[in-house]
């Protein structure tokens, strides 16, 4: 143990100070999806997500529009390129291919430039997937400005304007998420709200129909496309879930014991 | 009546209700029962129990954005001290910008109108870099931790007040400060207060205040005022509801407003239900 | 008139202006105020990046500090703009890789470090009644985000039931503690109307 | 290899972040870091006229197309053509420039912020109703946070405050932590997914 803590300041074997665990999270992740991956690929059995009700109700928000004949409004958050986004728009993409299915109109705004493209570029193969190209329209699919509230204020036109009978907010969202999901209320949308920034949420349990609470996004690819290979990561990130409830209840059980959790926690820091 | 409607009152109406309700207390303050807590009402009795024509050191370590719930803590303890005919020596050791400002404009406006002179009754020393040593150097000298000079650069031989204050030592009575960080009380604890034994109150952001309450218990602080709440007791105390209280009374309207439409609103939807009910038998 | 009146006065439009979404959505002012935000937002955008980014990015970075590795970023940047080029689309997609990977690499990489810390705070000792509910409703909120494991006993169900009431709870209580702040929100609009510009209340 | 290439570029890229992080480099190690930070926000710098390239085509389309309520798009591509003239011109700290962007633009954005004031009310209005257990705990916590937050409360009911400090510090910080540490195992998948191309459709395949 001593020598373990002289090493602690250069880093253990060849990782960086303090790297050793977060390099162990990652990696065992990395090896259970991996795993999983595999397990899929052969055929063997894969457990199956429980019923997540914000997911079906995807669904059910999209037919409604369509027999409104309103449009669609998905939003993948106010995040630039991590999990979160990514997670939303891979819930984009399911939307997109259910829209051009019903023939029911998308419109996406997205807060960063940058985000468009990909966006874009998202919707353009759902709808290419469905066997409707010639029903993309590129001009749908909206930048609408980098500003936190400059957006909110123009999906908030959008929403007097352009009239969408449901209204999808998946993702990382801020002080602005009260804003769009109660100006949507009022103008009569279905809404589904996504949130991953525990100070937020509340604001889409209260207003949103249906709220993906936290890691709910992170299954929500998986659960859409039934995908056994993306089921797998769920799986895999359920075992590293479960894994991290053991250590809560070890810390918790020494901190009990000893009065704190000191040691354990200058372990787990190198 | 049709208890059903109150389930779909126009929004607008309720929109209107909360804007009326902000902005008649903007206009006169009210006064609404404030409740007020043991650490304020230990904050005033601390200084009304000095002697008169004490000498109180006020701190106002703020940035700009926690200033709105901080100043008219400022503004209520100049009151109660000028009153008991106490001087005052103003730092504000947080912010080099905003600061030193706030704590003379606010300081100010109570002085003009009670009648005390800048330089006599009261002096703003403003902000000085390294708080730790400056603090250090004014417990023994004042003149010598800031460095000769006022907030403005004015020399400090031509105030008569640098005269009969010499020292934090054998001069001061009491240290006010407003608190959002570091430095902030801790500093004032450590290296002024504890060591000289001086009385040490003030206030501190809501955000920092459930952190501290364990310093009001042991009595390292005489009590002290948490937030625009903190702010409006303690003007209440001193009889001369603010801008503290002016927002308390918008917050309680305001809150008690939705909370009266919730109600309706929870009314309507069993109005409703009951009759649909009604309607399947 | 000082430029600060100015200033207040064009502020004081410009809050009616955005608030007239709340008497009625569909109307001139508020579409007014919405297109001239967006417009300015983007093109101070572009200014400021410009100005303030790129010009010393060149000229001071690059050219001056012979900083020229920073050339491969800058074309890779570049290369978003073949998108509107038909025919070399695909181009733009090397830099939207770059873009997605370094997000993903960032977040596996420096996330953990903040991570874990929230791990090593929840090892509280169990002496007191608060101690012990704060457990409790940590290990039920996590059990109810475990998706793949049946919860067909009633412990199992029933500690995600539970988790989900503990989850409304601070919900709700969350929702209840933030409403002053926001109400604050419109006093201070309302003091640039009413204080700033028509100096009617001090 | 036109489909491949950007989900190579994807690996490559997170698997470079990520080794010069987690291995000890030494001095080079944090040099890489910072020299791929600034790569990363030099690619951001050169892309930087996508937005306004989005923005135009979309107003653009609406003018021409003569869509209802094609004036305001006039007006917004005029707002942006001008805002981005002036700051060129008269700088980024210049009169001008700081007159219209803080006495136009960053007045609506905060105004339309403080609509945040309003809509606080009208949901709490609209969506608090007592339905079930979960509304009703949803409910009863947001009414008593409610009163312990506005001095009236506690005239009423005295020592709600006392009870509110609690709920936010044992009910309320428990579960704020419980979605945080399921959440962040979750947000790690979704990296992962990305990086092994198992969710690629932004490719085209």
């Amino acid at each position: 143990m001593t020598l373990l803590a002289a090493n602690a300041a250069e880093g253990v074997f060849i990782f960086a100070p303090g790297m050793l665990w977060d390099f162990i999270l990652i990696a065992s992740l990395f090896v259970l999806v991996f795993v999983m991956i595999q397990r899929a690929r052969v055929g063997l059995p894969i457990p199956e997500i429980r019923k997540i009700a914000g997911l079906e109700a995807i669904d059910e928000a999209l037919g409604r529009a369509t027999e409104m004949g309103k449009p669609v409004h998905y939003s993948p958050g106010m995040s630039g390129f991590g999990s979160e986004m990514y997670a939303a728009l891979a819930v984009l993409s399911y939307v997109a291919k259910m829209a051009a299915q019903y023939d029911t109109r998308l419109i996406v705004t997205t807060r960063r430039p940058y985000i468009h493209p990909v966006a874009s570029d998202i919707v353009k193969q759902s709808y290419l997937e469905a066997g409707r190209p010639e029903a993309f329209n590129p001009e749908d699919i909206r930048y609408v400005s980098e500003w936190q509230f400059s957006y909110t204020a123009a999906v908030m036109g959008i929403f007097q304007r352009e009239k969408p009978a449901a209204n999808l907010l998946i993702g990382y969202w801020m002080a602005e998420s009260l804003v769009l999901a109660e100006a949507g209320a009022q103008a009569g949308c279905i809404q589904i709200g996504a949130n991953t920034n525990i100070f937020q949420i509340h604001f889409f349990i209260v207003t949103c129909d249906y709220t993906l609470i936290g890691e709910e996004l992170f299954a929500a690819s998986a659960y859409l496309s039934k995908d056994p290979m993306l089921t797998g990561t769920v799986v895999a990130q359920d075992m590293l879930k479960i894994a991290i409830g053991c250590l809560v209840v070890i810390g918790t059980i020494i901190a009990t014991v000893k009065g704190d959790a000191q040691s354990l926690i200058d372990f787990l820091s190198l | 009546m049709d208890w059903e409607k109150l389930q779909h009152i126009d929004i607008r109406i309720l929109y209107v209700i909360i804007l009326v309700c902000l902005l008649i207390p903007m206009f006169k303050p009210i006064g609404l029962p404030i409740a007020i807590s043991d650490a304020t009402r230990q904050v005033y009795e601390t200084i009304e129990n000095l002697p008169d024509g004490s000498v109180i050191w006020v701190s106002h370590d703020t940035g700009p954005g926690n200033a709105p719930e901080l100043n008219p803590m400022i503004t209520a303890l100049a009151r109660q001290a000028f009153r008991k005919n106490c001087k005052i020596i103003a730092t504000a050791f947080f912010n080099e910008t905003v600061g030193p400002t706030l704590v003379y404009t606010h300081i100010n406006e109570v002085a003009e109108e009670m009648g005390k002179e800048y330089g006599v009754d009261w002096i703003n020393l403003g902000y000085r870099i390294n708080a730790d040593a400056t603090m250090k150097l004014m417990v023994e000298n004042i003149a010598e931790g800031a460095l000769g000079v006022d907030w403005q650069g004015e020399p400090l031989d031509k105030f008569p007040i640098m005269q009969e204050v010499k020292s934090i030592r054998d001069d001061v009575d009491l240290l006010f400060v407003t608190t959002v960080g570091s430095p902030g009380y801790s500093d004032w604890m450590q290296y002024v207060a504890e060591p000289l034994n001086k009385p040490l109150t003030g206030g501190a952001s809501l955000t920092m205040y459930s952190g501290l309450q364990h310093y009001i218990r042991s009595g390292q602080l005489k009590g002290f005022l948490g937030g625009l709440r903190g702010a409006a007791e303690y003007e209440l105390l001193v009889g001369a509801p603010g801008k503290g209280c002016a927002g308390m009374d918008a917050q309680s309207l305001g809150h008690v407003t939705i909370i009266v439409f919730l109600i309706l609103g929870n009314i309507g939807y069993f109005a409703a239900k009951k009759q649909r009910q009604q309607e399947t038998y | 008139m000082t430029v600060e009146q100015l200033g207040n006065i064009s502020a004081s439009i410009c809050i009616i202006m955005a608030w007239s979404y709340l008497w009625k959505e569909d109307n001139p002012l508020y579409n007014l105020a919405e297109h001239l935000l967006v417009g300015i937002a983007t093109g101070y955008g572009i200014g400021y990046t410009i100005l303030v980014q790129l010009v010393p990015r060149i000229n001071d970075e690059i050219i001056g500090n012979q900083h020229y590795s920073l050339i491969i970023p800058a074309i890779i940047g570049c290369l978003i703009y073949c998108r509107f080029f038909p025919g070399y689309e695909w181009l733009s997609k090397i830099c939207m890789g770059f873009w997605i990977g370094y997000g993903a690499g960032n977040h596996l990489a420096f996330n953990p470090a903040t991570y874990m810390p929230q791990v090593f705070d929840t090892f509280i000792n169990l002496t007191n009644i608060n101690n012990i509910l704060y457990f409790l409703i940590v290990i039920v909120v996590i059990w109810y985000f475990i998706f793949t494991v049946r919860k067909d006993t009633p412990v199992r169900s029933g500690a995600s039931q539970l988790g989900r009431y503990a989850l409304m709870i601070a919900f709700g209580s969350a929702y209840g503690s933030i409403t002053m702040a926001y109400l604050s929100l419109i006093i201070g609009q309302l003091e640039i109307i009413f204080r700033d510009t028509l100096h009617l209340i001090k | 290899m036109k489909k491949q290439l950007p989900l190579i570029v994807v690996a490559v890229t997170a698997i470079i972040v990520m080794a010069v992080k987690f291995i000890d480099l030494g001095d080079f190690g944090a040099a890489t870091i910072k020299e791929l930070d600034t790569w990363s926000q030099v690619t951001y710098e050169f892309a930087f006229l996508l937005g306004a390239i989005n923005l135009t085509r979309l107003h653009y389309g609406n003018v021409s197309k003569k869509r209802p309520k094609w004036v305001y798009s006039v007006i917004a591509l005029i707002a942006m053509v001008a805002a981005a003239i002036i700051t060129l011109v008269n700088g980024v700290k210049g009169d001008v420039t700081v007159f219209v962007v803080e006495n136009i633009a960053n007045r609506i954005d905060s105004a339309v912020y403080a609509l945040l004031g309003f809509y606080v009310c009208s949901a709490a209005y609209r969506s608090f109703k007592l339905k079930n257990v979960e509304a009703t705990l949803l409910l009863g916590a947001a009414v008593l946070l409610m009163l312990a937050q506005a001095p009236i409360g506690d005239a009423i009911f005295p020592g709600i405050s006392k009870v509110g400090e609690w709920i936010l510090s044992v009910p309320n910080s428990a579960g704020m932590r419980g979605i945080r540490l399921g959440a962040g195992i979750g947000a790690y998948a979704a990296s992962i997914r990305v990086i092994l191309g198992l969710e690629r459709s932004w490719t085209g395949s």
